[in-house]
């Protein structure tokens, strides 16, 4: 272990830090507008749910590697050329949408009927209903589900290395390759990861136990 | 009805177990700190040597899934003068030093240029090719001065010396930097950046397949060498590849291989005496 | 120029080399799938046994596999514990290390959340007409909660298929690899990525897709009780 | 009086510092029906839990079959509490395995008898119950009455050597309640050990040979059934008494 490389990086961590973070909120945020939406077109079976349907059968069951690969590989022979950034914002909205929208429609399922039922008989319309009602019981029981997406979105973006951006996985190979501080790397992406995701784990249980105690009653 | 699904349950899950056993018993403990020596190479009667996978012509994989190229031909013949197998472990070029030195090759024959850095962390044997940074752009833009990239975007592959010279030494490029060289070369292609830089002997193979692409500046810095890499402290390999490296350039087999693997894929810029060693 | 695209598939012995690239993510899926599954089980089953000595433990663990994702830990295992720790694994024995730990650290989470919201009673019940500790697992809480695990169950073993894309990073020759290796052989031709690439992704989606609608009819069975 | 199958000694519990359980000394005798009395929240309910084992305590001691056990002490409990059946008010059966697999699992899997003995077995007392129709069935396909007869098969299969009740009719539709006390009735003219705890007046009146009143967790009177409810010897139970025959 040597403190001289550690410090000798710190600015490139600290600069693919803030990449990681920006390149994950636009992401995830993408995501959640992506998955309430979806999950709104398949819970009332709206019109076209059937295609949202196998849109997120589509990307929950390809690996974000491939479709990465596929975007930023693939795409430019037809003559669309995305650029980097804009093809992992897309590639994780796409990705995270549909697991967003599965953890959407988990907690609007966990409405009870009679919720709506006494909503539909003071004369609620549907999006009133949805508004005032659905959403915000729905949003509370799929609180942990949404989290833990989060988790695993922000821990998907080590996958962004592929499309060579230099987030923290990229530097950390990059470093690597370069000085051969293998141990020494691998410890600060690791620390650079748990910064961010040991506060939401802790942050996650926190809410599921909170949720379990409000569903129960004891 | 009942039994027959349990038996089944049960056969399948002993299959499944076996299966894991001995994947998981497998388990060798026989890599020393300093790596296998020359005896232990032979007695488990099987080289373990890291390649390119996508590096055509030095280290790829052809059609028939059988592996190809001017280092390729190198690990066959050490594992032949060895009297053992050869076993590849495809790798990255960032890759190459941590697989020597966790004990994952014995060998590494993948277009490995000595640089005092690597010099520190693991052994080269004696050099096998000269080898030299190259930067190639497409031919309507052509790149022919480092000062014509300022602010451009330049492909490196991670790990190679070229990206440490653009690291180190010339720093107003923007860099991009993949993990193989499949990724770079699709990337460049793909109009991704305004030049790509790696070793020059390899950017005169893939423009000769792509010709609306050139070699612009055909040599940076100073000449280099590639040589066997080996797990530092392992003297008896070094010693063993160091004598086959003499005995092969006596034979002339580096100039056979040459023309072997490389010469079809060179255009008429490159002869021989650019590439291999005569002493 | 399309049609000589498509045949590079068939080309050789392509097809067969991807299918065996293929092979390999299945086998590492498959066998970490079982050994996670088991780990997972016992360990969330203790969790809720309220022994609280291995607890702080087993919380640690969680969250270390939890937090940390699966590059760096490949990487850990791969490269930086043989040397240390003077044991080598191949880049197969190391990805199923990883993959099993990983999956039986959070599905033991699932197992814990699932057993936990049987009520009380289920084991006040087992316990009068006195089974032990084992068999009231057995017998009434992992038996109740398998409809409630089985779509985290899916979702994860989906998520550690997927995972398995990053392999090519330690040498091991997955599909993805082979990709690589047969678009590289086929530089010269343009389409040839587009194809490999929505090929593999026809792979994983087909695997994928299988297993999210057995765990589908698998659910509906195992509900019929409720 | 006859010989005692249950004596407990100066039992003490506390929920934190709530003392629910108040030095408790009783004794249950063998071969009679004993009822437990009293308020809701007079610790009627964690008494017969400490009975089996299901509650631990604090300290006292209770002799079952002539073992005395410590508070506690889990793994005699283990040994001694296959020789007791329970039944409790929420009439959970495992809603997993049909009726007859519910009955079945003790058996089987803790008292490893011959699976033709226990299946015939489990049929009579199917029978004996009304149920005879029901053993393929799910637990979801049976109302709250059948589940409970079902549970009282259950405890019966693995011949309890004693029956505890734990209010078995309190959530049941009150045309449930004369089946589930008829079979209950029955048993007690069998001269099976049990202790009952109910609020079903009328029908402890009738079965009991044993009456033990709580109040606050402490014993405030026990004794002989008919006299208790004929005539009652401290001024707390009549006024119970009371309040209950309406």
């Amino acid at each position: 272990m040597s403190w001289a490389y550690i410090q000798q990086a710190m600015p490139d961590y600290i600069k693919a830090f803030w990449l990681r973070l920006k390149l994950s909120t636009i992401g995830i945020a993408g995501a959640v507008l992506v998955g309430i939406v979806a999950a709104f077109i398949i819970y009332y079976k709206i019109p076209g749910h059937r295609i949202i349907l196998s849109y997120i059968e589509i990307a929950r069951n390809t690996p974000l590697l491939i479709q990465l690969f596929f975007i930023y590989y693939g795409l430019p022979i037809t003559g669309i050329k995305i650029p980097a950034q804009q093809t992992a914002i897309i590639g994780l909205v796409f990705l995270g949408g549909a697991y967003m929208s599965d953890a959407f429609l988990g907690g609007l399922r966990a409405v009870p009927k009679i919720q709506i039922e006494s909503g539909r008989a003071i004369g609620l319309s549907t999006f009133q209903l949805s508004r005032f009602v659905v959403f915000p019981q729905g949003f509370i029981f799929s609180l942990p589900a949404l989290a833990a997406n989060v988790i695993f979105l922000i821990k998907e973006t080590s996958i962004f290395t592929v499309i060579a951006i230099p987030e923290i996985t990229n530097t950390t190979l990059d470093l690597i390759g370069q000085n051969y501080r293998t141990n020494e790397y691998l410890l600060m992406m690791v620390s650079s990861y748990a910064v961010i995701l040991i506060p939401l784990s802790v942050f996650l249980s926190w809410i599921e136990r909170r949720i379990r105690y409000a569903n129960f009653g004891n | 009805m009942n039994k027959i699904r349990k038996i089944i349950l049960l056969l399948s899950a002993t299959i499944v177990i076996s299966v894991i056993g001995s994947q998981l018993l497998t388990v060798k403990a026989e890599a020393s700190q300093n790596g296998r020596s020359v005896k232990q190479i032979k007695k488990a009667g099987e080289i373990k040597i890291a390649v390119f996978g996508d590096l055509k012509p030095y280290g790829w994989v052809d059609k028939n899934g059988k592996r190809q190229g001017y280092d390729i031909e190198l690990a066959k013949q050490i594992a032949k003068d060895l009297g053992v197998k050869v076993k590849y472990v495809q790798v990255n070029a960032n890759a190459r030093v941590d697989a020597l030195n966790s004990g994952k090759v014995d060998l590494a024959l993948a277009n490995f240029t000595v640089t005092p850095e690597r010099e520190k962390v693991i052994d080269f044997a004696k050099p096998y090719m000269k080898v030299s940074i190259g930067v190639a752009s497409k031919k309507t833009n052509l790149i022919t001065k480092v000062s014509q990239l300022d602010g451009k975007n330049l492909i490196v592959n991670k790990g190679t010396t070229a990206e440490t010279y653009f690291t180190k030494n010339y720093t107003k490029a923007n860099l991009l930097k993949f993990d193989s060289k499949t990724q770079q070369f699709a990337a460049l292609k793909d109009g991704r950046a305004d030049a790509i830089t790696d070793d020059n002997s390899y950017l005169f193979a893939w423009v000769k397949s792509h010709s609306d692409y050139q070699v612009g500046i055909k040599k940076l810095g100073t000449q280099s060498y590639v040589s066997p890499g080996i797990q530092k402290g392992n003297k008896s390999l070094l010693t063993w590849t160091n004598s086959e490296i003499n005995r092969l350039n006596q034979s002339n087999f580096f100039e056979k291989d040459y023309n072997k693997t490389l010469a079809p894929f060179f255009g008429d810029d490159v002869k021989s005496s650019d590439i291999t060693i005569t002493k | 120029m399309q049609i000589l695209a498509i045949s590079t598939i068939f080309e050789g012995n392509n097809l067969l080399r991807l299918l065996s690239g293929l092979f390999v993510t299945i086998e590492i899926s498959v066998i970490s799938i079982f050994i996670g599954t088991v780990l997972g089980l016992i360990l969330g089953s203790l969790w809720t046994t309220g022994n609280h000595l291995i607890q702080p433990f087993f919380k640690l663990y969680l969250e270390i596999f939890r937090v940390v994702p699966t590059i760096p830990l490949l990487f850990l295992f791969y490269y930086i514990f043989p040397r240390n720790l003077n044991i080598n694994l191949s880049s197969m024995q190391v990805s199923i290390l990883v993959f099993s730990l990983w999956f039986a650290a959070e599905f033991s989470d699932i197992v814990r959340g699932a057993i936990q919201s049987i009520s009380k009673n289920q084991r006040e019940n087992a316990y009068t007409i006195g089974l032990s500790m084992f068999q009231t697992y057995r017998y009434v809480l992992v038996p109740q909660s398998i409809p409630n695990i089985l779509p985290a169950f899916i979702n994860l073993s989906t998520r550690i298929i997927k995972t398995t894309s990053i392999l090519l990073l330690i040498s091991v020759t997955d599909v993805i690899t082979v990709g690589q290796q047969i678009i590289e052989a086929n530089a010269q031709d343009t389409l040839v990525p587009l194809l490999i690439y929505a090929l593999i992704a026809l792979f994983y989606f087909l695997i994928n897709f299988l297993l999210s609608q057995l765990s589908q009819r698998l659910e509906r069975k195992f509900r019929k009780y409720e | 009086m006859s010989e005692h199958l249950i004596e407990v000694r100066n039992l003490n519990k506390f929920y934190g510092k709530k003392k629910v359980l108040d030095e408790i000394n009783v004794t249950i005798p063998k071969n009679k029906v004993t009822v437990l009395l009293g308020p809701s929240g007079s610790g009627k309910s964690t008494m017969i839990r400490t009975f089996n084992g299901l509650e631990p305590f604090n300290s006292g001691t209770i002799t079952l079959f002539g073992e005395t056990i410590a508070a506690n002490n889990k793994k005699q409990w283990a040994i001694i509490q296959t020789r007791i059946g329970m039944v409790f008010q929420s009439y959970d059966l495992f809603p997993n395995m049909t009726v007859i697999k519910n009955i079945l699992l003790g058996p089987l899997k803790v008292q490893k008898r011959s699976r033709e003995e226990v299946i015939k077995k489990a049929r009579d007392l199917l029978k004996e119950v009304g149920l005879e129709d029901y053993e393929n069935a799910y637990p979801r396909e049976l109302s709250g009455g059948q589940k409970q007869r079902v549970a009282i098969v259950r405890a019966l299969i693995l011949n309890p050597e004693l029956m505890l009740f734990d209010e078995v009719t309190a959530s049941l539709d009150p045309e449930m309640v004369r089946g589930i006390l008829d079979i209950l009735k029955n048993l007690a003219n069998q001269n099976l050990t049990m202790v009952i705890v109910t609020h079903e007046m009328n029908f402890a009146r009738q079965v009991a040979d044993k009456v033990i009143f709580l109040e606050n967790g402490k014993i405030i009177e026990q004794g002989d059934g008919q006299s208790f409810f004929e005539n009652p010897t401290t001024k707390r139970a009549e006024a119970f008494l009371e309040s209950m025959s309406f």
